[in-house]
């Protein structure tokens, strides 16, 4: 029996709803990859701070001597000379979502498109609000992808006449967007719709805006594609109108092209960006995953 | 930690005139609020700032009685959301046999409570039994439970059912003659809080044994029985808590109650109740909560500079806070 | 010691209020170099408070402190420290983490950039030595028992090189063996020109050390006189302000049935196979060196440390395994370290007086009332001297702290009192109340047992006295062969023969 | 806390046979680990494990004197954090004007070396002039610093120009004889805490002051002083973590260094020293580090049934650590 090649898996930890969805992707898809390939091993670790998923990584190289690494950079910039160090040592290095500070370490990059994101749902509403409506943002985490994202959304409603009153963090956490928007709702007379950015941000904005009783005043777009939300827009639910897509599966795609590399003679290199769409009560149905936890 | 002890003259921390410190904070910081909007006295954002308060409060209540006797629960956080998530998957699966009603929600309230009360007798029992430091303990724990929570999640959230959500939600969002449900229940327990302290003899031993424990024992007082009391106590009403917070959003998953255990503490000191033990506030608590909660609601009714610095004001103002009470001590 | 030596160290009308009750009112007071001055006074007059201010630990309110004619410049303890004038201090100073050596060094250890251990260990060794104490200087303060404490309080004091030495009852917590230590110490720095400032209740020492003798009431001098000038009485009198009779109850007879009966009792791992019984309306007194394990006893009969050995009461063998199965059984126990065990310092008289028998004061709320007219009563009974009654604890003075104690005891009625040291630190005054007090408890058909290092107290106490060695019983003394020389043989080990005195009951 | 106290018997906490418990641990974890996996003792291995302790266990032995003096630091974190975006933004001003070579890199180092110590004196300052709960202002300072972290980040990342990076990666990388500079610098500042500890009158002081300050005081120790230098000491250490730190990874952000003051402190007590002050040990602590990176090294040599319960597993190790420590001195 021939050496089983070993892939290590280093991804953030399941502490909001978007990781968590990307966590049991790539449980299901390492145990799927596991019994269709016999010949390939996987090390999976998750960390909860940029240091942890650094010495993940080394641990991966020191001691479970593995052929490939696929990794959700915590942060781009602490996570590229760790990286640059696993490639410099022979490995295949896949790189999911965060792009490295440094172009041309990865042999292969599978990521969401934060831009995109950003400006699909600016789009969205520059579209649907005339000029003068007001709107509210909740922002994520303080991180680079969140000023990418924010920053692309405002490009996107530059000249519409929308006028963002107020951009705090919610910390894609549902309690604190919960309190965030009971506080926008306090303070602002008339909120024309809501930038949540984020569905699980986006539910409990939901739940603050129904307990001001103010929810045919505004509607609301989160983000990413949980499925209660999917739900609700295939509902045709008049306070979701659309959501946008930044799937937690991309971690799937990423691990199937590379064990491409190492089940097969034809090892696939390059860079794919799974981009933001747009769910429509028209498309949603093919955005439906019931049985992911996400 | 410091204190005045290395002032010999100054005399030892007593409960007089200082006692109005975190109540002056808590005052200016009203003022500040109602200056900087108009509808920050408005009935619905105080019913707001009050009714978010309640998670916290009620398990800073309990937090008052484990650090007053000597000890520190640092467990409470996790504690939350996995009673939330067990609650809401026994809710889910009881859903079936009972249906959606009164009952269903009567015994997931029960799971909550039974839940909370077994984390609490867990943590009491590693402290009291084995004893070991109740840092390590409840750092143990904490870990433990938001594991667990985490598991029982599959990394995700636990939701529950849409049809009992319905029916459980007004536990958060109705009241009573206008007061919110989880105002009532907080105030019932930080009324309940301050009496067992001051007046009942549970109180009183847990002031004995955090200012000197082995005079409790000297003095025929249980040290150990009441020390395990104060962590069930705060188990049930870490329980109590959850049985209010998993109507507002009807969910759990890893990240609720992420850091609670920091601002329970942190409410708890505040309030000038001391961390080494041996003198406890409750309704200092109480002030100590409000204050965390107001300055998180002022900052979002404020238009700051950058919220990037929204940390930086927070510390600023708990700091002041407390200088403000030792400003008044001093004098 | 002529008069005509200018003194030391004087206090020139100084008064002394916390908040707004003034204790000390206007004392003037001078102690002069090679002369032992004795302060004495009751519970509460203000003799701490004046060591404290001459020690500059706390500033007095009014009034001058003179080192040498010259005002004295210091504004601290560890400056006047560095002047010469060294406390010895009523509660303990001593860090209770550190050990022996470390304590004594603390502040002025040896060595450069790094700490001489050795040197530092033999001083402490040296010291000890010349105290005659067996304490290691590797102990650390948390394990010593009180009177082990008192020794390391003046060890460390003696290696301060004190032009100044002032002593707050340091022999309250010692037996006799080492107050005659103690003494020698103390005649030794005398005749090196030390000036010594000394207070004890004990007032056959006063007459035995003082050159001079100041009498305080209430915060002021009262009476001043010179070695030979006051007969003990007259201290006495002048003290409390009227004559004192003989301070010992008479003796009662016909103890009762027995109460309590102790076989083959060990406490490891000092106390081995110790059995005695104790009946109704009896006083026993344990006498014993330090160390000999009388609080191991004690300790040990009322569940507060692991001990095996047959326990009866009223003939029924009992299980003893916490303070509260002890009470249960009506036994109580006052400890003799009443900062460490015996009172919340922090808290006021009140929560400390009730704290052993709160179920009493209501249940589920406690009555504040009551609580307070227990305190009424308590501080009548026991006099309590506090200037407010919600002072903290740790702000009565030694004396009054003791009187709460002995009264937070009593509170629980019990039937078998076990009382370590009952009159440390109080004042002659009151001892005869507590003397009284005790008695009564007897003719009630109470026991009593009292461990005290006082051989007076034992002697004139005691309806029996055992007395323990390294340990064990070294024997037991009743009635009429209760002496004073039959006690301290039993207590030394010289004792030829121990047959008949020592049978067991 | 809790402590052995409410046994009178039992004895007091002593630094007897209990000593080894940590050790003990830290070997049955060695063994568990070189069973698990056989690279687990290769010198690759070990050097990560090491390396990766090193910016924890600089500041874990600075917090032993903290904590061993009766004070608290939560804001180690943030302020690691702090000092790393301020260095970092220094050294890139500096770039044009100094061109990258070692004079920038030793720039940087004193910078970070500066800003640590002004950071400890303000905590230092804060609790002893002003007398504040080492609590409070440690946890007002923790948000402070994380605040003004991601301000000057902008909500993002600072990072270390590339060409300066390189340059400086050695710092973390390499070493002298084949051990690597962090393990070195560890190893030095260990030590020198343990001599500090037990040989110099510092530590004699710090034990002092935590078992009584008022006795300390007594005896002509500069209480506040020692404290404040606690506080110093910590700051700079924090510095140094940081001056490692910042090779290995070139960049600062709002998240680096978050719940490092947790592990510090776990660190600590996981040692031996006690969390109410009078008793340190900086070898305990240097084994509490030890088994905390161990942890988390041995979960990744093994294949655990879910990633989901690392943190359980973590917390019942620290727990049985602990019960270890204290079954020791039980007998
Ligand atoms: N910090 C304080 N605050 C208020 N009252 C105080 C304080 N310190 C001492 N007192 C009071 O001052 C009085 C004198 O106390 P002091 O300790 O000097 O008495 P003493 O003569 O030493 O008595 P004893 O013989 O019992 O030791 C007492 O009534 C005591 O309660
Ligand atoms: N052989 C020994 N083994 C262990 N500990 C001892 C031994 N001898 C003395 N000790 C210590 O001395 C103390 C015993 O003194 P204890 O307090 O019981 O004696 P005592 O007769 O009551 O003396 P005191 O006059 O101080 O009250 C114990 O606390 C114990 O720690
Ligand atoms: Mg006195
Ligand atoms: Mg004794």
């Amino acid at each position: 029996q021939a050496k089983k090649a070993v892939i290590g898996v280093s991804i953030p930890s399941a502490t909001h709803g978007f990781m968590g969805g990307l966590n049991w992707h790539a449980q299901e898809t390492i145990k799927r990859l596991k019994t269709t390939y016999p010949n390939l091993d996987f090390v999976l670790a998750t960390a909860g701070a940029v240091g942890k998923q650094v010495n993940d990584i080394e641990d991966m190289i020191a001691t479970r001597n593995i052929d490939a690494l696929v990794v959700l950079p915590f942060e781009s910039e602490p996570l590229t000379s760790p990286v640059k160090a696993v490639k410099e040592a022979g490995k295949w290095v896949t790189v999911v979502d965060r792009g490295l500070a440094q172009a041309g370490i990865e042999d292969l990059y599978v990521a969401g498109d934060n831009t995109a994101f950003g400006r699909v749902a600016g789009e969205y509403f520059k579209a649907n609000l005339k000029s003068g409506a007001k709107i509210v943002v909740l922002r994520g985490i303080p991180t680079t992808l969140d000023n990418e994202r924010v920053d692309a959304f405002k490009k996107a409603i530059d000249g519409s006449g929308i006028e963002i009153l107020d951009a705090q963090h919610g910390n894609w956490n549902r309690d604190k967007a919960f309190s965030v928007m009971q506080d926008y709702l306090s303070k602002h007379k008339k909120i024309d719709a809501v930038w949540a950015a984020d569905d699980d941000m986006a539910i409990g904005v939901l739940e603050a805006i129904s307990q001001a009783g103010r929810q045919k005043e505004m509607w609301v777009v989160g983000g990413a594609g949980m499925k209660e939300i999917v739900k609700r827009i295939m509902d045709k639910d008049p306070q979701l109108p659309v959501d946008v897509t930044y799937p937690p599966a991309l971690i799937s795609t990423a691990l199937e092209i590379t064990a491409l590399r190492f089940v097969s003679d034809t090892p696939v290199y390059g860079r794919f960006i799974i981009g933001s769409t747009l769910i429509t009560p028209e498309n949603a149905a093919q955005f439906y995953f019931p049985n992911s936890p996400f | 930690m410091s204190d005045t002890a290395i002032r010999p003259a100054a005399g030892p921390r007593l409960p007089g005139l200082s006692a109005l410190g975190p109540l002056l904070a808590l005052i200016l910081l009203v003022v500040l609020g109602a200056f900087l909007n108009d509808n920050f006295l408005s009935a619905g954002n105080v019913t707001n700032v009050l009714a978010r308060s309640a998670f916290i409060g009620m398990i800073a209540v309990g937090m008052t009685f484990v650090i007053t006797s000597g000890g520190l629960d640092l467990s409470v956080g996790s504690m939350a959301a996995f009673i939330a998530g067990v609650m809401i998957l026994a809710m889910n699966a009881l859903l079936p046999a009972m249906g959606v009603g009164v009952p269903l929600i009567l015994a997931g309230m029960v799971i909550a409570l039974a839940v909370g009360l077994a984390a609490g007798l867990t943590n009491g029992l590693l402290v009291t039994r084995a004893g070991i430091e109740p840092f390590i303990v409840t750092l143990g724990t904490m870990g433990i439970f938001r594991s667990l929570v985490t598991w029982l999640a599959d990394g995700g959230t636990i939701s529950l059912d849409f049809a009992v959500r319905q029916l459980y939600r007004p536990v958060y969002y109705s009241g009573l003659f206008g007061v919110a449900w989880p105002i009532l229940v907080f105030a019932l327990v930080a009324i309940a809080g301050q009496v067992a302290m001051r007046h009942t003899r549970f109180g009183r031993y847990c002031e004995a044994i955090g200012s000197n424990d082995k005079v409790a024992l000297y003095s025929a007082v249980n040290v150990e029985r009441i020390r395990l009391l104060t962590y069930v106590l705060l188990g049930l009403l870490v329980g109590l808590a959850t049985i209010m917070y998993v109507p507002r959003l009807g969910s759990a998953s890893g990240s609720t109650g992420t850091l609670w255990e920091l601002e329970a503490i942190a409410a708890v000191i505040i309030g000038g109740t001391a961390l080494k033990g041996g003198y406890g506030r409750v309704w200092g608590t109480v002030v100590g909560v409000l204050i965390l909660s107001l300055i998180d609601n002022i900052l979002n009714l404020a238009d700051l500079v950058s919220p990037y610095l929204n940390g930086a004001i927070q510390g600023v103002i708990i700091v002041l806070a407390v200088v403000l009470q030792r400003g008044k001590s001093a004098a | 010691m002529t008069a005509a030596t200018a003194p030391v160290l004087e206090l020139v009308g100084v008064r002394k209020s916390f908040g707004p009750i003034e204790i000390l009112h206007g004392v003037d007071f001078a102690l002069h170099a090679g002369e032992v001055h004795a302060l004495i006074g009751e519970n509460g007059a203000g003799k701490s408070t004046i060591m404290k201010i001459l020690g500059g630990f706390i500033a007095p309110s009014a009034g001058d402190i003179r080192l040498d004619g010259r005002p004295a410049s210091y504004r601290s303890g560890a400056e006047a420290e560095a002047a010469g004038v060294v406390v010895i201090h009523q509660e303990f100073n001593l860090a209770p983490d550190l050990t022996v050596s470390e304590n004594i060094w603390l502040g002025r250890e040896l060595g450069r950039v790094f700490l001489d251990h050795r040197a530092m260990r033999a001083g402490t060794q040296a010291l000890l030595d010349e105290l005659d104490s067996a304490i290691s200087p590797e102990a650390r303060i948390r394990d010593l028992p009180v009177s082990d404490r008192q020794m390391v309080e003046i060890a460390k004091a003696l290696s301060r090189k004190a032009r100044v030495l002032i002593m707050d009852e340091p022999s309250a917590v010692l037996t006799s063996r080492e107050v005659e230590v103690l003494f020698r110490q103390i005649e030794r720095l005398k005749a090196q020109g030390v000036a010594l400032l000394y207070t004890s209740h004990r007032l056959e020492e006063v007459t035995r050390l003082a050159d001079r003798v100041t009498v305080l009431r209430d915060g002021a001098v009262v009476r001043r006189a010179r070695r030979g000038e006051l007969t003990e009485d007259g201290m006495a009198t002048a003290m409390v302000g009227r004559d004192l009779q003989d301070i010992y109850p008479a003796r009662r007879h016909h103890p009762g049935e027995v109460a309590l009966e102790v076989r083959g009792f060990h406490v490891p791992p000092l106390v081995e196979d110790v059995s005695f019984a104790l009946r109704r309306g009896e006083v026993l007194g344990i006498s014993g060196l330090v160390g000999s394990g009388r609080t191991e006893l004690a300790e040990g009969l009322v569940g507060l440390r692991p001990a095996h050995g047959e326990i009866r009461r009223n003939g029924v063998p009992v299980a003893i395994g916490t303070v509260r199965e002890a009470a249960a059984h009506g036994m109580a126990y006052l400890t003799e370290d009443r900062k460490e065990r015996g009172l919340l310092l922090d808290k006021n008289l009140r929560e400390n007086l009730t704290l052993s028998t709160l179920p009493r004061f209501g249940t589920p709320f406690l009555s504040a009332a009551r609580e307070e007219a227990a305190l009424g009563k308590a501080i009548a009974d026991f006099d309590i001297r506090a200037p407010r009654r919600d002072l903290r604890v740790g702000n009565l003075s030694g004396g009054n702290q003791q009187k709460l104690l002995l009264a937070k005891t009593l509170l629980s009625d019990p039937e078998i009192v076990i009382i370590d040291e009952p009159t440390r630190g109080i004042d002659v005054g009151t001892k005869s109340q507590i003397y009284a007090f005790i008695d009564a408890l007897a003719r009630e058909g109470r026991s009593v047992i009292v461990i005290s290092s006082d051989m007076p107290e034992i002697l004139g106490l005691s309806d029996r006295v055992l007395v323990m060695r390294q340990g064990r019983l070294a024997g037991e003394l009743a009635g009429e062969r209760i002496t004073e020389t039959a006690v301290v043989r039993l207590v030394m080990g010289t004792a030829g023969d121990s047959s008949g005195s020592a049978a067991h009951v």
